[in-house]
């Protein structure tokens, strides 16, 4: 099966510093794909520049084999690129449902935005009490949900999620990653940068570790779970 | 070798008509823009008149020369630090060899300085404000009566019709103003009438609603004041707006425009001190008689002459006959003349004072009062004051 | 009626006007961290566009805000992709400069065609008299079409995919990319309204006192009061900022000279910003 | 070591020029002219030690201009004191003025404290237009026979010219003595990351309260002599807002933060406005064409001419500061 997303050599970075030093990526389609890597080794920037949040340098971005590189990122969130940023990123002065309504803002997602909306309440029941409530009054589990809630909204072909658990305490984050394996279960193309090595490895279908900016390992999940130097360096084994 | 013969005549030809007739420059600037442009504008033309005439007489003859007058003159934008620059320039680099005073005492004090500076005369007009003068200058010398007389008249009408009104004097903050209004102040508490509110409102003010609640709240029943025209248009077009029940107004410059009939019914029963009046018939010892003045006037600007116009030919004439007398354009014998003058014209009588604490003020000269009256052809500007030289009794209360 | 009150209904009617002219510079502010310099001059252009227009049709003055708003949205286009759009990433100096380049350039264009001499509408409606004072019947629209607009963009604001796109992009522009929304059409969307309502403030003050091409210089200045004590992008605080400053004027006038008001305004505006960084009405954090 | 700087050569080269030309030839009129340049100078080299050195914009700098002229005209004109003297106390009061105020202000960052400024600028404009003792908006008047004392008004108003002259070369080479000094570094710091200077152990509070005042004290003088050379003062023309954009307005052009750059920028801009002011056919368009220059250099050039020059002769950015 042909990959939905493909990165090919993928190159950028901040300023006058390079960060990515050549990327490959393909995340196939109903796949889980997880990114994992040293704090600094280039994750979250990868999927900034796979955005267009940050310029690409050098290398292309392919969706269903299209070169999308140099699209603006709005572009690409309307062709259902989606991103859950670091730092959930929410609309701090709007409230829980307007900043659900933002995720249905492009054409595609407008259509069935009142099932989604539904869906995601179903999924995050405590979005559902909270919704006329000011985003930033939310507590940090809470936020993640919103975050989460807006990404579905967009009806992502592909959907990255940069740093799920972070801050999270373990039981929010355990609840998370349960509701991402729901989704993955519908059929959902997911992209899943973490922290935390464990339970990204033990979710996921293919796994893509980075280190100084560059691809160091990549192989089916289980596969590199079961890695010598991915077992010491970043399993703590 | 044609050619250098023609070359020769010709220019020869040029300087022999050179020195039969040269040209005088004078310079002044005009507010073509920003709050004073009306004002400006009627002076201008007043000088404009008289030049055109001369020139057409011939120019100026004096010690058996005759000059032509020429003008110098650019836009000050109703902005004192314009007048300055735009002053040194006309000095410096035109070479003007007189100047008029650009509009408005403010602009007039400011100019005063660079001409005094350099030792230029300049003729001052437009401008009443006194202070000026009191500065220690050597070649000003004021064409309007002083300020302090401005208001003498309304106050001395009001006296003689309703000495008990309660008055409000509501003005700009700006030279001319104050000049006028703190000695009207100290007149009518001498003939006893009753002030009952005071105030000052900045240059550009458009917004008069807060002092026309307070004017209401002091329970005045007759207004002094205002500054210049782009003010006093509105402070009266206000005081219709808001019904404010008074019976007598009093507007300083504005209302002597020929623009005022614009303000319609707000315009009706208003005053103005006036430097000089159509109806005023002065008999000329010098130059043209007014209605000559007012004819040639009216030919040319398709409007009426106002108080700045006639100052402002005035001021033509009284240098004209300075340079006459000092037979040519010196500026040291022209002072000297300019010194001596006291002479009547169609704008009345003209003196300056040669005293050293306030050289060039004008002592010669008296002011009349007019209204705005209707009458069946429309609003009419009538003299009412002094009683000796009206032209129509006084109306009030206005409404 | 006493005198305090009656003044301070006047200040109540001219400071839905200020409050109309700050809601402009209070949005653009707030979208984009821009301090948009030609807020002043483009006030100016609405008394202008007024005034054409009420030569040209002289019908009721107030129906003609309708193209005075129209205009001032392509105005605003213009002058967003001439002086901010190249501007938007770089610090703040940058726009604050560029927008004043503009500001020179209008009043410039303006000067030369106009003159810097005061011009009137000629439109009068009736008021109402109350004992000794009267109302004048333009402030009373002019302060009522203020509130009107006020609430049309409120409504836009909280109301319209759009508008709601607005605010996400003024919360979070790199998320609102995210979520498919075109930051830079926005941007110049957000910019283009806050042209337009100054505009139309302008336009509003034409049909209140004599104007010249530099009359929005004071109106601007007065924005700047009314949209920090508001807090910035607060468009609708800034309306009632605007309300409370008129009202705060018409309370102090009956006992003060008239030419104290700007000291006082404006010192407290310095007060208020050092106590108050955020503004009086601002949000806590961001 | 500032005395083996080649800059203050240029700086002294400078104003000997700005001296001999109008004297050469007694040409008055080129005087007039270059007295505004010199004004221009000055005000920009100031402000570039706020705007180009701290990186904390100041809208209302012309306050302190202002202020120094009521100062000056006030104890010179209505006083009798000796001009220098008077001009002397009008900077330093107002230095004290803007020291105080801010300490106060400077709390404040960014588009913050540029409106504050604004805010100051139109409260103390609004003070003097009601102050009795400074003559409300009619302002003060100097007295013709007060130039008498300088030898009559065509000898002072060489003397006002030749102390304008020194004020400019003072404040160019106040500039460079504070760019090449320690405190300069610290200010340098404040303006690429106030945080991170606070960190290093910089007492911006004090730093920016300092600089504050510093560039506060040459334009008061300026002031101070510039309006007794005028003669008149009063609020409008003391406190033109126009007059403090201008300000920024040349320092981009010449390429704020540094000291050539600030003169340059003052000294060109103010040879623009004159010309385009007295041609006849583009005075009406003046403000069109440098608020065009403006946008042009703000777009394309932010580091104005210097910053071109820079790119454009790499080894000029050892000799010129």
């Amino acid at each position: 099966m042909d990959p939905v997303l493909q990165i090919e050599n993928l190159e950028s970075g901040y300023g006058e510093v390079q960060v990515l030093w050549g990327i490959s990526l393909k995340v196939h389609p109903g796949k889980l794909t997880t990114i994992i890597g040293a704090n600094g080794a280039g994750k979250s920037t990868t999927l900034r520049t796979i955005m267009g949040s940050l310029a690409p340098w050098k290398g292309r971005v392919l969706m269903n084999g299209e070169d999308v590189t140099r699209l603006s990122t709005h572009a690409k969130a309307n062709r259902g690129l989606v991103l859950v940023p670091e730092g959930r990123q929410l609309f701090p002065d709007m409230s829980v449902e307007e900043n659900l309504e933002m995720g249905a803002y492009s054409r595609r997602a407008r259509k069935g935005e009142k099932e989604n909306l539904e869906k995601v309440y179903a999924t995050f029941p405590r979005l559902k009490e909270r919704r006329k409530q000011r985003s930033s009054t939310l507590s940090g589990g809470e936020q993640q949900m919103l975050a989460m809630g807006r990404g579905l909204m967009q009806e992502p072909v592909v959907l990255m999620i940069d740093e799920l658990s972070l801050g999270l305490a373990p039981v929010l984050a355990q609840q998370l990653f349960l509701s991402l394996k729901d989704l993955r279960k519908q059929g959902l193309t997911i992209v899943l940068v973490e922290q935390n090595v464990h339970l990204s490895l033990a979710l996921s279908d293919y796994t893509y570790v980075l280190a100084e900016g560059r691809v160091e390992i990549e192989g089916d999940s289980h596969d590199v779970a079961n890695m010598d130097e991915v077992r010491r360096a970043y399993l703590g084994m | 070798m044609k050619r250098l013969v023609l070359t020769i005549f010709v220019l020869s030809t040029l300087f022999v008509t050179a020195g039969f007739a040269q040209n005088l420059t004078v310079g002044f600037t005009v507010s073509k823009t920003g709050a004073l442009n009306v004002d400006s504008l009627e002076q201008y033309r007043g000088f404009e008149l008289w030049r055109d005439q001369v020139n057409a007489a011939g120019g100026i003859k004096a010690g058996g020369k005759n000059y032509k007058i020429q003008f110098v003159s650019y836009d000050d934008e109703s902005n004192t630090k314009r007048v300055q620059q735009l002053y040194s320039r006309m000095v410096l680099q035109d070479n003007a060899d007189f100047l008029f005073s650009p509009y408005s005492s403010s602009l007039t004090a400011t100019a005063a300085i660079v001409t005094e500076q350099y030792g230029k005369i300049m003729l001052t007009t437009g401008a009443a404000e006194g202070k000026t003068y009191t500065l220690g200058n050597h070649y000003l010398f004021q064409m309007f009566t002083p300020g302090a007389e401005y208001l003498k008249g309304t106050l001395d009408a009001l006296k003689a019709k309703d000495p008990k009104a309660t008055i409000a004097l509501v003005y700009e903050d700006a030279s001319f103003s104050v000049a006028v209004v703190n000695p009207a102040k100290a007149y009518a508490q001498q003939l006893g009438l009753n002030v009952v509110f005071t105030e000052a409102y900045a240059p550009n003010t458009t917004d008069f609603s807060a002092i026309i609640d307070k004017v209401i709240a002091s329970k005045a029943a007759v207004l002094l004041g205002g500054g210049h025209y782009a003010d006093g248009s509105t402070l009266a077009k206000q005081l219709y707006e808001h019904k404010v029940p008074l019976k007598m107004i009093t507007l300083l410059v504005a209302p002597d425009s020929d623009k005022w009939t614009e303000l319609g019914d707000s315009a009706v029963g208003v005053m103005v001190p006036s430097q000089w009046e159509p109806q005023t018939a002065f008999k000329a010892q010098y130059g043209l008689s007014g209605a000559d003045f007012a004819k040639a006037y009216t030919a040319k600007y398709n409007a009426p002459p106002s108080y700045e116009s006639a100052g402002g030919y005035a001021c033509g004439l009284v240098l004209q006959r300075a340079i006459e007398q000092a037979g040519g354009p010196d500026t040291a014998k022209v002072a000297a003349a300019l010194n001596a003058t006291d002479i009547t014209t169609f704008y009345g009588r003209t003196k300056f004072s040669t005293a050293a604490n306030e050289h060039g003020l004008q002592i010669g000269h008296a002011m009349v009062l007019a209204q705005w009256q209707k009458d069946k052809s429309g609003l009419v500007k009538q003299v009412v004051w002094p009683l000796a030289a009206k032209s129509a009794n006084l109306v009030y209360p206005i409404h | 009626m006493s005198g305090i009150f009656a003044s301070m209904i006047d200040g109540l009617l001219i400071g839905a006007v200020y409050g109309l002219a700050a809601m402009g510079l209070s949005l653009i502010w707030g979208v984009m961290d821009v301090i948009n310099l030609t807020h002043g001059a483009t006030i100016a252009l609405g008394m202008f566009g007024m005034y054409i227009l009420f030569s040209a049709f002289p019908v009721n003055a107030y129906l003609l805000l309708i193209p005075i708003i129209a205009a001032g949205l392509l105005l605003g286009l213009l002058i967003y992709w001439i002086s901010v759009h190249w501007v938007i990433d770089r610090p703040q100096l940058a726009s604050l400069l560029s927008t004043f380049a503009v500001n020179m350039m209008i009043i410039g264009i303006g000067t030369a065609i106009w003159s810097t001499s005061p011009y009137n509408v000629n439109f009068t409606l009736p008021g109402i008299t109350v004992g000794a004072y009267t109302f004048t019947g333009n402030h009373m629209a002019a302060a009522s079409a203020a509130v009107i607009i006020a609430l049309a963009l409120e409504l836009f604001l909280y109301r319209t995919r759009m508008g709601k796109a607005i605010r996400a992009v003024a919360d979070n522009r790199e998320a609102a990319e995210l979520m498919g929304v075109s930051s830079t059409m926005v941007l110049a969307l957000a910019f283009a309204i806050g042209i337009s309502l100054a505009a139309s403030s302008g336009a509003l003050v034409s049909t209140l006192f004599p104007f010249t091409i530099l009359s929005g210089a004071s109106y601007q200045m007065k924005s700047f009061v009314v949209t920090v004590l508001a807090g910035l992008g607060r468009p609708f605080g800034a309306l009632v900022a605007g309300v409370l400053l008129g009202l705060l004027e018409g309370a102090v006038t009956p006992f003060i000279a008239v030419s104290w008001i700007p000291l006082i305004e404006f010192g407290l505006f310095v007060v208020v910003l050092v106590l108050f960084p955020r503004g009086i009405f601002g949000r806590a954090t961001a | 070591m500032i005395l083996r700087h080649p800059v203050l050569y240029i700086i002294l080269a400078f104003a000997a020029i700005m001296v001999w030309l109008p004297l050469h030839g007694n040409n008055v009129s080129l005087r007039e002219d270059l007295i505004l340049v010199a004004i221009a100078v000055i005000l920009a080299s100031n402000l570039n030690l706020m705007i180009g050195y701290t990186g904390y914009v100041n809208f209302g700098h012309i306050v302190f201009y202002g202020l120094g002229g009521y100062i000056g005209l006030y104890l010179a004109a209505e006083k009798g004191w000796n001009l220098v003297l008077a001009a002397l106390l009008a900077g330093v009061g107002v230095s004290l003025f803007a020291l105080v105020l801010g300490l106060g202000i400077l709390r404040l960052r960014g588009a913050y404290f540029a409106l504050a400024t604004i805010g100051i600028l139109v409260a103390v404009q609004s003070f003097v237009a009601n102050f009795d003792p400074w003559g409300r908006s009619t302002g003060l008047y100097v007295s013709f026979d007060a130039y008498e004392k300088l030898g009559g008004a065509r000898h002072a108003l060489w003397v006002t010219y030749f102390l304008v002259i020194a004020v400019m070369a003072l404040s160019m080479i106040l500039s460079l003595g504070i760019k090449m000094s320690k405190f300069g570094l610290g200010l340098f710091a404040i303006r690429e990351d106030e945080g991170a200077a606070v960190v290093l152990g910089v007492n911006t509070t004090v730093y920016k309260a300092i600089i504050y005042s510093v560039s506060a004290f040459l334009p008061a003088v300026a002031g101070a002599l510039m309006f007794y050379k005028n003669g008149m003062i009063d609020p409008s023309i003391a406190f033109e807002f126009m007059l403090s954009l201008e300000g920024i307005v040349m320092l981009m052009l010449g390429g704020k933060g540094t000291v050539i750059g600030a003169a340059l920028g003052g000294g060109l801009y103010e040879k623009l406005r004159s010309y385009l002011l007295t041609s006849p056919k583009l005075s009406n368009f003046h403000l069109v064409i440098a608020g065009g220059l403006l946008l042009v250099v703000v777009l394309f050039a932010p580091g104005g001419l210097i910053g071109w020059l820079y790119k454009a002769v790499p080894r000029s950015r050892k000799v010129l500061e």
